[in-house]
């Protein structure tokens, strides 16, 4: 497998950072070298928030991106912005709980997900969001096996968090295309 | 014959560097005095400034290190964290401690950092020849305000008895002078206090040491005592601003 | 009756400041006008040594700390 | 071996001093560095350390002379300007030969400049920003896993010659999150043991011997020259024996990148686009950059027409690179400064450009 670039962009609060958390944690206990890197900045609430994720068999040079095989696109003006950075064939993710455009490229895989909604009406928790969106990156493109989520969910969600891991597994698998 | 008076062991046998009449020379012998009656030589660490009192450790009989200018406290509450229950101290000049220093005083201070700080005010700076402190009086002259100081130029001096006392976790602040005979065996007194709080681990004890420079005043060291009682004893009144119960009756 | 008290002097370390005359309140102590010490200062000497008390005020003020003070028992 | 986990730099270099005995931790907030203290305030404690979060860097430091003084392994942290704060303690302290770690998490400069990743602290952490005759070691990472190994290896290093050393990481390692393996804990010594391993430390003399003065004043200029010269035979030593690189594709390269650190992964995947295109490229990378490890340039080949030096700076390594090489090549640079960084196509751009120029 030759590395697999994964590009997260929103606004902060949105879950962006973690969803590119979760995938590094899995692509980990897969035995596969990974990296994750944030922006970071002095916004810490309601800024732009994005994260790079690179997957891959062998050790990861760069952790930065200027293209990528994934880009998930949390907001409208990081649609805008990104979108570019997508090669061709590439899967495009759009949060379609606050876009309601379609993207320009017409050479790469979209899929729309609308997380909110499907968090609030289908799981039940609408801060379960960001994990929806999850669902859909990993089932959709392959850069992890979904399996693989039940080790992560136990070892990221202890102690207090513990009890919303069946949330978060109904969540990963509430989107269909 | 019964000796009454004989130089602490704490001070080792080096000459001291410091001008004729010079008060450091006071101020060092009674925390050392101090030190010895409790026993506290060979446990003891001290903290030297960059001032006149540069090389406090080459005459003061303790394990010292010395700091950069000012940063005395910050260097004390290291060694305290490794050594918390060694008494540990600091000796500063108005410059250190009242001018380059304040950040890390006050710092201490309101942590309540349980070590002890000596400090020496004597209105002026002594090393560099002359020039004003922050604690030099108003219409007091010196190198770098030699028409005298003035409040529209310099602003007031720093009373920094005052502005520790209101740092709550500063609980035994204490102004002593080193006069008169009298006054120095209260001072002393204060240096037993100060580190009984530490003892205790009580919080920050601070003590300031009122003294004279005839160098750099331009007076002769007789002289000198009678200006400070004049000068600075009005602006700088000598009294405890503040005391713990457990060591009041500390003399 | 007052006690007796003996001084002894380290004035080879002594730098003429006077503070220790300053202190005497036996007005006993006075710089020696014909001695010059190694470094260069007349030292201080005691000029009526019969009237000394004992009390260390001297001693108490002397920064370069080359006055010792015994009393008679 | 122990379990890989996913470990953020800034949480990995924290949880790395305390793997190796670091008890003692003094430090003020610092973008992009800022996660070492709070790491520090939430788990020192628990392994019976202390925290001080610092009025400043000044007395951040300070702190850590203190305590490195009185005995203990401590860990100072900061981002360039923090660091530029401290130098006035950093050669007072190799001034009197005291151990301490100081990780320098470099943003871009100069000034408060941004707080995006950088490189252009080479010149303050090399040559160091003090004043007199003193030098600082210092160990460029470009993985979190390296940076926790050389973390471990810089106490020991600080240890054996009572020296300040630096970790030069940048805002990128900082930030980023990869899979890590600490090594096996150290244990700190106890206060009992501080004076039979560390007898030149402040721990009150006990009737057993002098006291110590650490003091770095000499107001005899004869007795300062005496002192400067007996200790600097170990700064001899540390060039002889510190120096650390990691070299790629030497043999027939055509041309061969310097870089450090993080900016060297960038330069490893440019390296991959240019073979793609049949131009052959080797790399050295310094793993130390005090002292620089200069043997590494007597692997370059006849194949060899240019060097390039790649950083985040304005060409501070070049130099040294211009040093090592002796004139035996042309040296040129690649760099973005002030917070941009390089990514692999413009380095690849930029290196075709250089080699049309004969």
């Amino acid at each position: 497998m030759s590395t697999k670039k994964i590009f997260v962009a929103g606004f902060g609060g949105q879950g962006v950072l973690l969803i590119g958390q979760m995938l590094s944690y899995a692509a980990m206990y897969e035995g596969k070298e990974v990296t994750w890197m944030p922006s970071y900045g002095p916004e810490m609430r309601g800024g732009t928030a994005n994260c790079t994720v690179c997957i891959s068999d062998k050790p990861i040079t760069s952790p930065l991106v200027t293209t990528c095989d994934v880009l998930v696109a949390m907001n409208g003006p990081s649609l805008d912005k990104f979108e570019d950075m997508l090669v061709p064939g590439g899967h495009l993710f759009v949060n379609a709980s606050v876009i309601n455009y379609k993207p320009k490229r017409t050479d790469v895989s979209v899929h729309y997900v609308d997380c909110t909604k499907i968090a609030e009406q289908d799981v039940g928790n609408a801060k379960t969001a960001n994990m929806v969106m999850l669902g859909a990156i990993i089932r959709s493109s392959g850069v992890v096996e979904l399996s693989i989520m039940d080790k992560v969910l136990a070892k990221t969600m202890t102690g207090k968090k513990e009890k919303l891991i069946p949330a978060n597994k109904q969540a990963l698998l509430a989107w269909n295309e | 014959m019964k000796p009454v008076f004989e130089y602490t062991k704490g001070m080792r046998e080096t000459e001291l560097h410091y001008c004729p009449g010079c008060t450091h020379g006071i101020a060092h012998r009674l925390i050392m005095e101090v030190l010895e009656e409790r026993g506290d030589i060979g446990n003891a660490i001290g903290v030297s400034p960059v001032g006149c009192s540069i090389v406090a450790h080459q005459y003061m009989n303790v394990d010292m290190l010395e700091s950069p200018h000012g940063r005395a406290p910050a260097v004390a509450s290291g060694i305290k964290r490794v050594h918390p229950n060694s008494p540990v101290f600091t000796y500063q000049g108005d410059g250190d401690l009242a001018s380059i220093g304040t950040n890390e005083i006050i710092h201490a201070a309101e942590r309540g950092e349980k070590f002890c700080t000596f400090f020496i005010n004597n209105a002026i700076y002594g090393m560099t020849g002359g020039q004003m402190a922050p604690t030099t009086l108003i219409g007091q002259k010196t190198t770098t305000c030699v028409d005298g100081r003035t409040v529209e130029q310099a602003g007031m001096p720093m009373r920094m008895c005052e502005i520790i006392s209101n740092m709550d976790r500063a609980v035994y602040v204490e102004r002593v002078s080193l006069d008169s005979p009298a006054n120095v065996r209260k001072a002393k007194s204060a240096v037993r206090r100060a580190f009984k709080v530490q003892d205790l681990k009580l919080g920050f004890a601070f003590v300031e040491f009122l003294s004279i420079c005839p160098t750099n005043w331009g007076l002769s060291a007789p002289k000198s005592l009678e200006w400070l009682r004049e000068n600075m004893m009005p602006y700088y009144p000598v009294q405890q601003f503040k005391c713990p119960e457990e060591v009041k009756e500390v003399r | 009756m007052a006690k007796k008290g003996k001084l002894e002097f380290r004035a080879d370390r002594c730098k003429g400041c006077e503070l220790c005359v300053t202190a005497c309140p036996m007005h006993i102590l006075k710089l020696d006008d014909v001695v010059v010490n190694r470094k260069g200062y007349h030292p201080i000497s005691v000029i009526d040594a019969d009237k000394c008390i004992g009390c260390a005020s001297c001693a108490m003020m002397c920064p370069d700390g080359i006055i010792n003070v015994y009393v008679e028992e | 071996m122990a379990e890989k986990k996913l470990m953020k730099g800034n949480e990995a270099f924290a949880a790395a001093a305390i793997n190796a005995g670091c008890r003692y931790y003094f430090g003020y907030p610092i973008t992009p560095q800022s996660e070492i203290p709070e790491y520090m305030s939430r788990e020192l404690k628990k392994v019976g350390g202390s925290f001080i979060q610092a009025e400043s860097e000044l007395g951040a430091i300070n702190m850590a002379y203190g305590a490195a003084a009185a005995g203990g392994r401590v860990l100072i942290t900061s981002s360039s300007p923090g660091i530029a704060l401290m130098q006035e303690s950093i050669g007072l302290i190799c001034s009197v030969q005291l151990p301490l770690v100081i990780m320098d998490v470099m943003r871009g400069g100069p000034g408060i400049g941004s707080i995006q990743p950088g490189q252009a602290d080479y010149n303050q952490v090399t040559r160091g920003g003090s004043n007199g005759d003193y030098h600082t070691m210092v160990y460029a990472p470009n993985s979190i896993q390296e940076a926790i190994d050389m973390i471990g290896k810089a106490y020991d290093v600080a240890d054996e010659y009572r020296n300040p050393v630096i970790i030069a990481a940048d805002g990128m390692l900082g930030q980023m999150m990869e899979p890590v393996v600490m090594p096996e804990p150290k244990a700190p010594l106890t206060e009992e043991e501080i004076p039979a391993v560390k007898p030149y430390c402040l721990t009150g003399h006990k009737f057993k011997r002098d006291r110590h003065a650490i003091n770095s004043v000499w107001l005899k200029q004869e007795l300062l020259e005496d002192y400067i010269n007996a200790f600097w035979p170990k700064y001899e030593k540390a060039e002889r024996e510190l120096p650390e690189w990691e070299s790629r594709d030497l043999d027939g390269a055509e041309v061969v990148f310097v870089s450090y650190g993080s900016t060297s992964r960038v330069v490893l995947e440019a390296m991959d686009l240019l073979a793609q295109e049949g131009i052959k490229t080797g790399l050295i990378r310094p793993k130390t950059l005090w002292p620089f490890p200069v043997k590494a340039f007597e692997e370059i080949g006849a194949a060899t027409k240019h060097i390039i030096s790649v950083e985040l700076s304005q060409g501070q390594m070049m130099m040294d690179v211009k040093l090592a090489v002796e004139g035996k090549w042309p040296v040129s640079l690649i760099n973005r400064v002030g917070g941009m960084l390089l990514d692999p196509y413009e380095v690849v751009d930029r290196t075709k450009k250089i080699m049309e120029v004969k």
